[in-house]
C-alpha cells in the first residue's frame, strides 16, 4: 500500500514540478523517489498484509514484482532524460504519465479486489495509448496509438465482461471470497466462462498467439523510449497479472486448459520467432521476439502452484536485457527517423562497448548462458519437463535455435559491416543504463538464487 | 591447489589480456596461456601424487546445481591439450596483425577458458554452461577476424552458430530430463540412474546430435569447411584443434555411459557414421582447391574415426580416441598454422596457385611434410598410436569395420601428399618464399617435437588416462 | 406475460434496434443519435432494475458527456457527410462472420450453463439507494474508497495525456 | 653390452641422417658424403658383429626397450630381436647399403641438394634395419613404413619435375594399400593370439592353441596383401617400374636390393603362420609366379635401360614369391641375397652409363659403350649372365632351386617360372647388346664425352660383380650353409634336394634355356643388328607389351579416376546436398517468415478478426472438450 | 419489492448483454470510420455494464453497480484519449478511416 501511495505521491509532485518550473530537476528527483520506494517496497518484503477492504494485498509475490517494475521504470526514466531533450516542456507530463503507469502496474499485482486489477490495467493501458501516439506530429505514432487504443479497448471489453461474469457467479469482487467461494461445489458456470474471457483478454495485453497482431504494429510506430516501456514493463506486469489473477482465483486449471495454453505457448513462440527472423527494423524484431518470449513465460501457467519464482527470474533476466536492448537501441536511432537494422552497421567499430552491451542482451534473449536468460529458460524447461511437457520444451528448444537467427542478425550487423556514420556525443545516461541494465542480467545470471529465492 | 586456480588465471588472463592494450595483448596472452600450462602441468603432477584437486562448491539450490570440477586422467589430458595449444596458438599469431588485438587475444584466452571448464565440469549444467560458452568467442574471432568475402563469411559463421547451438540446446533438454529422474546435476548421481532402454535411446540422441554437429560426423559437418576456410586461422586452430575434442571427450565422459545401453544396441550404427565420415571426408578433400577446406576434410575424415573409436565402447577404442584427440589436436594445429605460413607469404589459400615452395624454404618444407606424415599417421608419429589403438579396436568389433576405416591410410596419404605435391613441389614459384621466421619455427617445432616423442614414447599419456577410461567402461558397463 | 417482460421486451428491441442502426447507419451524426437512444434505452433497462441513481448518472455520463463530445469531435472535423467509402467486400465479409461466429459461441455457452432453478432470492434489503451505494462506494473499510480515489488517477493520466497530445510545444517551433 | 652395440648399430644410419639433414649442408658435399657412408659402414660392422656371433652361438639376442602401445589384453614393446634371419638381412643391407653410399658419394656429386640426399638414404637404412631388427609385428610395421617413405622422398628426390613427384606418390599409396593388408593381418593376429612378437608367436602356434584355421588364412592373405603391396606383385607392382624417377642409387638400393625384399622377409619371419595356410601358400605362388612371367615380358620391349631392370626386379621378386609359396623359404631367401648383388650391380652398372650419357636413359640411343666404359660393361656383363641363370654364376643356383622345387611341387608353374627365366636371359641380353655393342647412336655432344666413370663409381660395381659371380656359394646343393644357418627359423625341416637325374636334367634345361634366350636376343640385336623402334611406330602385340598390358590405365581408369569423379561429385552436389538440407529448415522458416509478413498487413480489422476467431477456437474448444460449460 | 429478475429471468439479461456486445464487436470490425469504431467499443462497455446491474440485482448487492461507475470512469478516460488520438491523425491525415492507418505493417 505505502508502494502505491508513494508512487502515486511522486506522480502529482512530478507535476507539481512543471508548475514551479523546475524542469531540470524532474528526473533526478523521480529517480531519487523512486529508488526510496523500492526500499520502501522491499522493507515490506515478508508482510502478508491487506489494506482497505483488502483492495490492495502485501504478499511477496506483489513485493517482489513492484520491484521488479520499479526498477524498471528507473531506467526508463532515466532513458528519458536524453529522449525527451527535444521536448522539454513536456518533460514533466511524460515522466509523470510513466509513474502512473508504474502505479497501475503495482496495483496490477498486489490487488486484492478486481476493481484495483480494472483500474489497473486501464490506467497501464491508457498510459501506454498516450505514450504510444505521443509523438503527435509523427503519422506512425498516430496510427501505432490508434491502433493500440482501438484494438486494447476491445479488448478491454472482454476483460470487463470477464469481470461481470466472474461477478456474476461469485457475488463480489474480492479476491478472497472469490477462491474462497471456488472452492465450494456448486461453482455457476459463468465463473469459467469470465475466467476464461479475463484470460484471453490478458492473453491480448500480453500479445499471445492469436492476439498478437497489434505488437509489432503497435512497436514500431511508438517512440522507442515507449517500445521500450511496452516490451519490458508492459509486458512482464500482464503477465504476472494473468498468473496471479488465475493463480488467485483459484481458477480450476483443467487439463483441456492446460492444452490451450499448450497451444497457445507453441503458437507465440513459433509465430513470434518465425515471424521475428525477416524484420529489418529492430523494433518490430524485438515485437515478434517479445511475442515468443511470451509464449515462454505462457508455460509457467501449466504449473502455477510452484512456478512464480521462475516466472519472476524469467521477467526479470527479459526485462531487464530488454531494458539493455533498448538503451543502446535508443543510442543509436537517436535523431533517426526509422530503427532499421542498418542503422546498427559496424557499432562495434564505432562504440564497442554499447554493442558488447546489446550482444550480451542480445545473447541473454537467445539463452546463451551466464546471461541471466539462459537460467531463465533452464528453470522455466526444468519445472514443464517436471510437470509432463516435454513436447513443449522440445518446441521451446527449437524456438529458441529459430531466435538465435534473428538476434544475430542484428549483432551481424554490428560487428559484420562498415560504419555507416560516426555517431557523436556520448549521452552519459543511455550508457550507465545500458551497462548496469547488463551487469544486473550477468549477476543475477550468475547468481540465479538472488531472485529465485525470494518467492 | 584445486583445478580452479586453472579457469581463474585464464579468465583473469583474458581480462588482463583486454586491460593491457593492443599492444601489449599478445604478450600478455601469451604469458597466461604458458602460466597456464605450467600451472596445469603442477597440476598433473599434484594429481599424480595422488592429491585431491577437486573444486566442489554449491552454486544454486533450486534447481540444484552445483560448482563441480573434477579433475581424472581424461580430464587432466584434455586439459593440458587446452593448456599446451592456447599458447602455441597465440604465439602462432604473432605474426600476424589484428586489428582490435586486446580483444582478440582476450577472446582467446576466454575460450580457452570455456574449454577447460568444459573439460572440467562434474556437474551436467556446469559443463553445458561451459559448453556453450566456448561457442561465443569463436563466433566472433571467426566473424571479426576472419577472411574472404564478408557476406558469405557472416553466412558461414551464423550457420555454424544456430547450428552448434541447436544440437546442444537438445542436450539441455536431456539433462533437464535426467534431472527430472535424478534431482541432481551431477555426474556421479546421473551415472547412477536407471533408464530404460526407450529413455535411453531419447537421451542418447539428444546427446549424439549436440555432439555429432561439434565432432563433426557426417551427416552433421556441413558448417565445417565453410567455417574453417573463413575463420581467421588462430580461429580454425581453436575450433579443430581443441573445440571438437570438446565433443569427443563429451562424447566419452556424457553420453555413453548416460545412455549405456543405447550405445550398445545401436553401435554399429554410430560406428558406421563415423566410418563414413572418414571414406567420404577422405574422399571430398581429394579434390578441394582451398588448403584450409581441405584440411577441414581431412579433419572430417580423422574425427570420423575417432568417434568410430569412442562408439566401439571398448577400453582399445576410447583409449585409442583419446590419443588419436591428442594427436590430431597437436597436429592439425601444425598443419592450419602451415597454411597460414603460407598465406603470410602469398596472400593466397587456393592450392592452384603455390607451388614451387619447396626450392626456396627447406626448413618449412621438411616441417611441413612432418605434419603431413604425421596427419598420415606414420609409424613412430603419436598419429599412429592413436589411429592403430582405434583400428584394433574396431577390429574387435568386426574386421570389416578396421578395414573401412583403414582406407583413411590409403586415401589420407592420398589426398595429403597430393595436396603436398601440388602446394610444395614442382618448379620453383615465381613469388618469393621467406622460409620460416624464428616465432614459426617455434611454434612448428614445439609441435613435431611433441608428435615425435610421444609417438615413440606413450606410455606417460597411455598411463594418465587408462585408469579414467577403464573407470568409464566400468560405468558403461554396469 | 407479465408487465415487466413486455417492458423489457420492449426495451431489449430498441436497445438492439438501435445499437444496430448505430452501426448501420451511414451518417455519423445519425449513427450518434441512435447511439443516444441505445443508451436511453439502457438506462430504462437501469430504471427497471430500480437503479435510479445509476440511470441518472448514465445518461449524465453516457449521453450528456461521452455522446456530447464525439459529435463535438464529428462536428470540428466536419465529418457529418456520408463519406465513407464501402469496405471491401472480404473485410463486411469478415465482420459478419465473425460477428456469427461469436454470438454463436457465446450464446451456445450460455445455453449450456446451468439453468438458475427456483425464485431468485430477496432479502428486501436496501442495497441500490443512493445511500448504500455512497457507503459503498466511499467506505473506507468496507468500500471500494481506494478504487474510487485510483479511478481519479485514471482520470488524471487521461487528462494529461489528452493535454499532452494535443498541446502545441513552445519551444519545438 | 649387446644392447648397446644393436643400438649402435640400429642408430648410427639415423645419427647419419640428423647430421646430414642439420648440419650436411655447411659440411660440404664430400664431408656429408662421408658421414654418410660411415654411418652405414658402421652398422655393417655391427651386423657382421653380430653376424659372427650368432654364427657360433646361435642364440637370438632380443632386446627390450621399453612399453609402446598398450593394447587392452596385451602390449606391444619397442624391442628388437637380432636372429638369424634378420642377420642375414642386415648384413647384406648393410653391405649393399655401404657400397651404393660409397657409389652415390661420387654419382650425386653434382647435385646442389647431396647432403639432402644422403640424408634421406641414411634414413632408408635407418628403417630397414628397424624392419628387420623389430622384435614383433607393430616395430616391424614401423620400419615397413619408413621405408616407404624414404623411397617416397627418394623417388621424389628431383622434386621440381611433377612427373617423378606423381611417381613417388603413386609408390607411397601402392604401398600403403599393401599396408592396410598388413594392418589388417596385425589385427587379426591380435586378436588371434594376443601377441604381436614374433617370438611369442612362434611358441604359441607351435603349441597348437587356439587355432582357427580360416582367420589362419585371413591373416595370411592380409599378410601377403602387405608384402605384395611393399614386394611389387601383381597387382600392386606398377608403382616399382615408376619409381625408377629416382636416381639410380636409390633404384639399385630400394627398388632392387633391399625394401622390395621387405615382403619376402615378412613372409619368412612368419613362416610359420604361413605354413598353416596352404590355401593362402598357393595364392602366393600363383601370384608369384605370374607376375615373374608378367614383368618379364613387359620387360621385353621396354627401351629405358631402368625400366628395363625394374620390371626384371618384378619378375624376380615374382619367383621369390614363388618360393615362398611353395614353401622353400631358404631358397627364396637365397634368391633376395643372389638378386641384391647382381640387381645392385645392374643398376649401379646402369647409373655409370647413365651419368657417362648424361642423364640419357634411352637405349635407342646407346651402344657401343663396351669400348668406352669397359669395366662397367664386364660388371655388368658378369651380372646379365648370373641373372639369366647361367652356369655357376650366383644366379643359376638359386634360380634353379626354385625352378627345381616348383617341377617338384607343380609343373605349371615350373613352366611358367622357366619361361619367365628364358624370357630374362633375353632381356638381360637385349639390353647388353643395345648398350654396348654396335655403334653409339646418340648425339655426338655425348659421343665426345663418353669415358669410364671414376673409381668410387666403379669399385662399388666391381665388388658387387665378384659377389654376383661368386655369391652361389653359400647355398650349394647338397652343401648348403644358408640352409643349415637358416634351420632354426623354420617349423618344418625342409629337405634338401638331393641332386638326381631329374635334378641335372632341369638345371640343363635352365641352362639351355637362358642360352637360347641369350642366342635369340644376338640374333636379333648384333646379327640383324635391330634398333626398337619409335615409340608411335610400336603396333601389336608388342604395343600392348610397351604399354606395360595397359594396367596402369586400367588402374587409372577403374581406381583412380573414379575416385576422382566421385570426389568431385560429392564436393559439388553431395556437399550442397547435404547443406542445403540441413539449412534448408533455416531456409524454410525465412520463407515462412517472408510469407506470415503477409499476414501481418497492418489492418485493424483483420488483427480483430483474428482475435475473435482465436476468442472463439478457444472457447468452442473447451465446450467441446469439457462438457462443462 | 418484487425483484425483476423473478419475471425476466437472469439468463434474459445474459442473452441481451451477449446480443449487444456482439453487435459492439461486429461495430469495430464492420465500420471504417473511428468515431463509430468507438461508438461500438462504448456499445461493448455497455452491454457489461447492463450485466453488472442484472447480476448486482440477482446478488442483491450494491457492489456490481459500484463497478458501474468504475466502468464510466474507465470508459469516459478512454473515450478522452481516444479522441485525442483522433484529432491527432486527423490533423496529420485529413481523414479518420481506421483503413487508411496501414502504414505499420509487414
Amino acid at each position: 500500500m505505502n508502494t502505491l501511495i508513494a508512487i502515486t505521491g511522486l506522480g502529482v509532485l512530478c507535476l507539481l514540478f512543471e508548475i514551479f518550473n523546475f524542469r531540470k530537476g524532474i528526473i533526478p528527483f523521480t529517480i531519487v523517489g523512486l529508488l526510496a520506494t523500492l526500499a520502501l517496497t522491499v522493507n515490506d518484503y515478508g508482510t502478508n498484509a491487506s489494506f482497505y477492504n483488502n483492495m490492495i494485498v502485501v504478499n511477496n509475490f506483489s513485493v517482489t514484482f513492484s520491484s521488479l517494475f520499479i526498477v524498471l521504470t528507473i531506467f526508463l526514466v532515466a532513458l528519458s532524460h536524453n529522449f525527451y531533450e527535444s521536448h522539454p516542456t513536456k518533460i514533466s507530463d511524460f515522466i509523470a504519465i510513466k509513474i502512473f503507469m508504474l502505479s497501475g502496474a503495482v496495483a496490477m499485482v498486489s490487488f486484492g479486489n478486481l476493481a484495483m486489477f480494472f483500474l489497473g490495467i486501464e490506467i497501464l493501458s491508457i498510459a501506454l495509448y498516450i505514450l504510444c501516439a505521443s509523438d503527435r506530429l509523427n503519422l506512425k505514432s498516430n496510427e501505432s496509438g490508434m491502433k493500440y487504443f482501438l484494438m486494447g479497448s476491445f479488448a478491454s471489453g472482454f476483460i470487463l465482461f470477464g469481470i461481470c461474469l466472474v461477478y456474476g457467479a461469485m457475488g463480489s469482487f474480492d479476491v478472497i471470497e472469490i477462491s474462497e467461494l471456488s472452492r465450494s461445489a456448486e461453482l455457476p458456470d459463468w465463473f469459467f466462462i469470465g475466467i476464461l474471457l479475463l484470460t484471453i483478454g490478458m492473453l491480448f495485453k500480453i500479445a499471445v498467439v492469436p492476439f498478437h497482431f497489434w505488437a509489432p504494429d503497435v512497436y514500431e510506430g511508438a517512440p522507442a523510449l515507449t517500445t521500450a516501456t511496452m516490451s519490458t514493463l508492459a509486458k512482464v506486469v500482464a503477465m504476472a497479472t494473468l498468473f496471479k489473477l488465475l493463480s488467485v482465483l483459484n481458477a480450476d486449471i483443467s487439463e483441456s486448459f492446460q492444452i490451450v495454453i499448450v497451444v497457445l505457448s507453441i503458437a507465440s513462440m513459433t509465430v513470434g520467432n518465425i515471424m521475428a527472423l525477416r524484420q529489418v527494423n529492430v523494433k518490430r524484431m524485438l515485437a515478434f521476439s517479445g511475442i515468443s518470449h511470451a509464449g515462454f513465460m505462457l508455460m509457467t501457467l501449466l504449473t502455477l502452484t510452484t512456478s512464480a519464482s521462475t516466472l519472476l527470474y524469467y521477467a526479470a533476466a527479459y526485462s531487464i536485457s530488454g531494458i539493455a536492448a533498448f538503451a543502446v537501441i535508443l543510442y543509436v536511432c537517436k535523431n533517426r527517423d526509422n530503427e532499421d537494422i542498418t542503422n546498427f552497421h559496424g557499432l562495434g567499430k564505432t562504440n564497442p562497448l554499447l554493442a558488447a552491451v546489446l550482444t550480451g542482451a542480445l545473447l541473454s534473449m537467445g539463452g546463451i548462458p551466464i546471461f541471466s536468460g539462459f537460467f531463465a529458460k533452464l528453470f522455466l524447461f526444468n519445472q514443464t519437463i517436471e510437470a509432463g511437457y516435454l513436447v513443449l520444451v522440445i518446441v521451446a528448444v527449437v524456438n529458441s535455435i529459430i531466435s538465435i537467427g534473428y538476434y544475430f542478425k542484428l549483432i551481424l550487423a554490428m560487428y559484420g559491416k562498415e560504419p555507416n556514420e560516426e555517431k557523436t556525443g556520448t549521452p552519459i545516461l543511455y550508457y550507465s543504463v545500458a551497462v548496469v541494465a547488463i551487469v544486473i542480467n550477468i549477476v543475477i545470471g550468475l547468481f540465479p538464487s538472488l531472485v529465485l529465492d525470494l518467492m | 591447489m584445486d583445478v580452479s586456480f586453472i579457469l581463474i588465471i585464464l579468465l583473469i588472463g583474458a581480462f588482463a589480456t583486454y586491460f593491457s592494450g593492443d599492444k601489449l595483448a599478445p604478450k600478455v596472452a601469451l604469458l597466461f596461456g604458458l602460466v597456464s600450462l605450467g600451472f596445469s602441468v603442477y597440476l598433473l603432477s599434484l594429481f599424480n601424487a595422488g592429491q585431491n584437486i577437486d573444486f566442489i562448491s554449491a552454486w544454486i539450490t533450486k534447481p540444484s546445481i552445483s560448482f563441480s570440477l573434477k579433475a581424472d586422467g581424461l580430464s587432466l589430458a584434455m586439459l593440458l591439450l587446452n593448456t599446451a595449444l592456447t599458447p602455441l596458438i597465440i604465439f602462432s599469431a604473432f605474426g600476424n596483425e589484428f586489428r582490435n588485438a586486446k580483444n582478440f587475444y582476450a577472446l582467446i584466452l576466454f575460450m580457452s577458458f570455456a574449454m577447460a571448464g568444459t573439460f572440467l565440469a562434474a556437474d551436467g549444467l556446469l559443463y553445458y554452461i561451459f559448453w556453450e560458452l566456448a561457442l561465443i568467442p569463436i563466433y566472433f574471432i571467426a566473424l571479426i577476424w576472419g577472411n574472404g568475402d564478408a557476406e558469405e563469411r557472416k553466412k558461414a559463421v551464423v550457420k555454424f552458430f544456430i547450428y552448434t547451438l541447436a544440437g546442444s540446446l537438445f542436450m539441455l533438454t536431456a539433462f533437464i530430463y535426467l534431472y527430472g529422474k535424478a534431482g541432481s546435476f551431477l555426474i556421479e548421481d546421473l551415472y547412477k540412474l536407471e533408464l530404460s532402454s526407450q529413455e535411453q535411446l531419447w537421451i542418447f540422441l539428444a546427446f549424439f546430435l549436440a555432439y555429432a554437429i561439434k565432432i563433426p560426423i557426417i551427416p552433421f559437418h556441413t558448417w565445417q569447411a565453410k567455417v574453417y576456410q573463413k575463420a581467421p586461422t588462430v580461429g580454425t586452430m581453436l575450433l579443430s584443434g581443441i573445440m571438437l575434442k570438446m565433443g569427443l571427450y563429451s562424447v566419452i565422459r556424457w553420453q555413453l555411459p548416460l545412455a549405456p545401453s543405447a550405445a550398445k544396441e545401436y553401435m554399429t550404427i554410430f560406428i558406421a557414421l563415423g566410418i563414413a565420415g572418414v571414406i567420404y571426408g577422405s574422399i571430398v578433400a581429394l579434390r578441394q582447391k582451398d588448403l584450409k577446406k581441405l584440411l577441414a576434410y581431412s579433419s572430417l575424415a580423422h574425427v570420423g574415426l575417432i568417434a568410430a573409436g569412442t562408439y566401439t565402447l571398448n577400453l582399445d577404442g576410447l583409449r585409442g580416441a583419446v590419443l588419436q584427440m591428442i594427436a590430431h589436436g597437436f597436429v592439425v594445429v601444425g598443419l592450419f598454422f602451415v597454411a597460414e605460413i603460407i598465406y603470410r607469404r602469398y596472400e593466397t589459400r587456393e592450392i592452384s596457385e603455390m607451388g614451387g615452395i619447396r626450392s626456396q624454404s627447406p626448413k618449412f618444407t621438411s616441417m611441413f611434410m612432418i605434419l603431413v606424415l604425421a596427419s598420415v599417421a606414420l609409424p613412430s608419429t603419436f598419429n599412429f598410436i592413436g589411429e592403430f589403438t582405434v583400428l584394433y579396436s574396431l577390429s574387435q568389433i568386426g574386421i570389416i569395420w578396421a578395414i573401412l576405416g583403414g582406407t583413411t591410410i590409403i586415401l589420407g596419404a592420398y589426398y595429403m601428399l597430393r595436396m603436398f605435391q601440388h602446394v610444395m613441389l614442382g618448379e620453383t614459384n615465381a613469388k618469393l618464399f621467406k622460409d620460416v621466421t624464428t616465432n614459426e619455427t617455434i611454434v612448428l617445432v614445439s609441435i613435431i617435437t611433441f608428435l615425435l616423442f610421444f609417438g615413440i614414447y606413450p606410455k606417460p599419456i597411455t598411463d594418465l588416462i587408462t585408469p579414467s577410461l577403464e573407470n568409464i567402461i566400468t560405468i558403461i558397463n554396469r | 406475460m407479465s408487465t415487466v417482460l413486455i417492458i423489457f421486451c420492449i426495451l431489449a428491441a430498441v436497445t438492439l434496434a438501435s445499437a444496430f442502426m448505430t452501426i448501420f447507419t451511414k451518417n455519423p451524426i445519425h449513427s450518434a443519435i441512435y447511439l443516444v437512444i441505445c443508451f436511453f434505452s439502457i438506462a430504462g433497462h437501469y430504471l427497471l432494475f430500480n437503479a435510479q441513481f445509476l440511470a441518472l448518472v448514465h445518461i449524465i455520463v453516457y449521453s450528456g458527456a461521452i455522446m456530447i463530445l464525439m459529435l463535438f469531435t464529428l462536428m470540428l472535423m466536419n465529418l457529418n457527410k456520408e463519406d465513407e467509402v464501402h469496405k471491401p467486400r472480404i473485410t463486411r465479409l469478415g465482420a459478419v462472420v465473425s460477428f456469427l461466429l461469436i454470438i454463436s459461441v457465446l450464446i451456445a455457452i450460455f445455453i449450456q450453463t446451468k439453468p438458475i432453478v427456483g425464485p431468485y432470492d430477496t432479502t428486501g434489503e436496501d442495497y441500490q439507494s443512493i445511500k448504500v451505494l455512497g457507503q459503498v462506494l466511499l467506505d473506507q473499510d468496507n468500500g471500494f474508497m481506494v478504487a474510487f480515489e485510483f479511478a481519479s488517477i485514471l482520470l488524471l493520466v487521461a487528462m494529461i495525456g489528452a493535454v499532452l497530445l494535443s498541446k502545441k510545444e513552445k519551444s519545438s517551433k | 653390452m649387446d644392447i648397446n652395440l644393436a643400438l649402435v648399430l640400429l642408430l648410427a644410419p639415423f645419427l647419419g641422417f640428423l647430421a646430414n639433414i642439420f648440419l650436411g649442408k655447411s659440411l660440404g658435399k664430400n664431408i656429408s658424403g662421408a658421414i654418410g657412408t660411415i654411418a652405414v659402414v658402421v652398422s655393417f660392422a655391427m651386423s657382421l658383429f653380430f653376424f659372427l656371433q650368432i654364427n657360433q652361438t646361435g642364440q637370438p639376442i632380443s632386446i627390450h626397450l621399453f612399453d609402446w602401445i598398450a593394447i587392452s589384453n596385451f602390449n606391444i614393446e619397442f624391442g628388437f630381436l637380432l636372429d638369424q634371419l634378420s642377420l642375414l638381412w642386415l648384413l647384406f643391407v648393410t653391405g649393399i647399403g655401404s657400397l651404393i653410399h660409397l657409389y652415390s658419394i661420387s654419382y650425386m656429386h653434382d647435385d646442389e641438394k647431396m647432403h639432402k640426399f644422403f640424408a634421406y638414404l641414411n634414413l632408408f637404412v635407418f628403417f630397414m634395419i628397424t624392419l628387420v631388427m623389430g622384435s614383433n609385428l607393430l616395430i616391424m610395421f614401423i620400419g615397413w613404413e619408413g621405408v616407404g617413405l624414404c623411397s617416397y622422398l627418394l623417388i621424389g628426390f628431383w622434386y621440381k619435375n611433377q612427373n617423378y613427384n606423381d611417381a613417388a606418390k603413386k609408390a607411397f599409396i601402392m604401398n600403403r594399400i599393401g599396408d592396410l593388408g598388413f594392418l589388417v593381418g596385425i589385427f587379426i593376429i591380435g586378436f588371434m593370439f594376443n601377441t604381436l612378437d614374433f617370438a611369442t608367436l612362434k611358441a604359441t602356434i607351435l603349441a597348437g592353441n587356439n587355432l582357427d584355421a580360416y582367420w589362419i588364412a585371413a591373416a595370411g592373405l592380409a599378410l601377403f596383401i602387405g608384402a605384395s603391396g611393399k614386394s611389387a606383385q601383381i597387382p600392386l607392382y606398377t608403382w616399382l617400374p615408376d619409381a625408377m624417377a629416382g636416381p639410380t642409387p636409390v633404384s639399385a638400393l630400394i627398388h632392387a636390393a633391399t625394401m622390395v625384399t621387405a615382403g619376402i622377409f615378412m613372409i619368412t619371419r612368419l613362416n610359420f603362420l604361413f605354413d598353416l595356410a596352404p590355401a593362402i601358400q598357393d595364392i602366393i605362388a600363383v601370384i608369384g609366379a605370374i607376375t615373374s612371367l608378367v614383368a618379364a615380358t613387359i620387360g621385353l620391349v621396354q627401351n629405358d635401360i631402368k625400366k628395363v631392370l625394374a620390371y626384371s626386379t618384378v619378375s624376380q621378386l615374382g619367383l621369390m614369391f614363388l618360393a615362398l609359396g611353395l614353401g622353400a623359404y631358404e631358397i627364396a631367401v637365397f634368391h633376395v641375397i643372389t638378386h641384391a648383388f647382381f640387381k645392385a650391380c645392374l643398376f649401379l652398372g646402369s647409373g655409370s652409363v647413365i651419368h657417362a650419357l648424361h642423364h640419357e636413359q634411352d637405349m635407342r640411343k646407346m651402344g657401343g659403350l663396351r669400348k668406352a666404359m669397359p669395366i662397367t660393361f664386364i660388371t655388368m656383363l658378369i651380372s646379365s649372365l648370373a641373372i639369366s641363370g647361367i652356369f655357376p654364376l650366383s644366379g643359376f643356383w638359386s634360380k634353379d632351386e626354385i625352378l627345381m622345387t616348383a617341377y617338384h611341387q607343380s609343373p605349371v608353374l615350373w613352366v611358367i617360372g622357366s619361361l619367365a627365366s628364358i624370357l630374362t636371359a633375353f632381356y638381360m641380353f637385349r639390353l647388353m647388346y643395345l648398350t654396348f655393342f654396335k655403334e653409339f647412336r646418340g648425339s655426338e655432344e655425348q659421343k665426345h664425352h663418353l669415358h669410364e666413370s671414376p673409381a668410387l663409381l666403379t669399385f662399388p660395381l666391381i665388388v658387387l660383380a665378384i659377389l654376383a659371380a661368386i655369391g652361389g656359394l653359400i647355398s650349394l646343393p647338397g652343401h648348403s650353409w644358408l640352409n643349415h644357418y637358416l634351420e632354426p627359423l623354420f617349423s618344418k625341416a625342409h629337405e634338401a634336394h638331393h641332386l638326381g637325374t631329374t635334378e641335372y636334367m632341369l638345371m640343363a634345361i635352365a641352362t639351355v634355356g637362358a642360352l637360347l634366350g641369350i642366342g635369340i636376343a644376338y640374333a636379333k640385336y648384333i646379327k640383324q643388328a635391330q634398333v626398337p623402334e619409335e615409340d608411335e611406330k610400336i603396333t601389336g602385340f608388342s604395343k600392348v607389351l610397351y604399354n606395360k598390358y595397359y594396367v596402369d590405365e586400367v588402374y587409372e581408369a577403374i581406381i583412380v579416376k573414379p575416385i576422382n569423379l566421385l570426389s568431385r561429385f560429392f564436393r559439388d552436389y553431395i556437399e550442397t546436398a547435404l547443406a542445403s538440407i540441413v539449412f534448408g529448415f533455416g531456409k524454410a522458416a525465412n520463407e515462412l517468415s517472408f510469407q506470415g509478413k503477409k499476414l501481418q498487413n497492418g489492418s485493424i480489422g483483420f488483427y480483430l478478426f483474428a482475435f475473435v476467431i482465436g476468442f472463439c477456437a478457444i472457447v468452442s474448444y473447451l465446450i467441446l472438450a469439457q462438457k462443462k460449460f | 419489492m418484487d425483484s425483476v429478475l423473478n419475471q425476466i429471468g437472469i439468463e434474459n439479461y445474459i442473452f441481451l448483454s451477449v446480443a449487444l456486445f456482439c453487435i459492439g464487436v461486429f461495430g469495430v470490425l464492420y465500420r471504417r470510420n473511428a468515431i463509430i469504431v468507438f461508438m461500438s467499443i462504448e456499445i461493448m462497455l455497455n452491454a457489461v455494464n447492463l450485466l453488472f446491474v442484472a447480476f448486482s440485482t440477482y446478488h442483491q448487492d450494491a457492489q456490481g453497480q459500484v463497478f458501474v461507475f468504475f466502468s464510466m470512469a474507465v470508459a469516459a478516460a478512454e473515450v478522452a484519449v481516444g479522441l485525442a488520438i483522433l484529432v491527432a491523425i486527423f490533423r496529420n491525415l485529413g481523414s479518420i478511416d481506421v483503413a487508411n492507418l496501414k502504414n505499420l505493417k509487414g
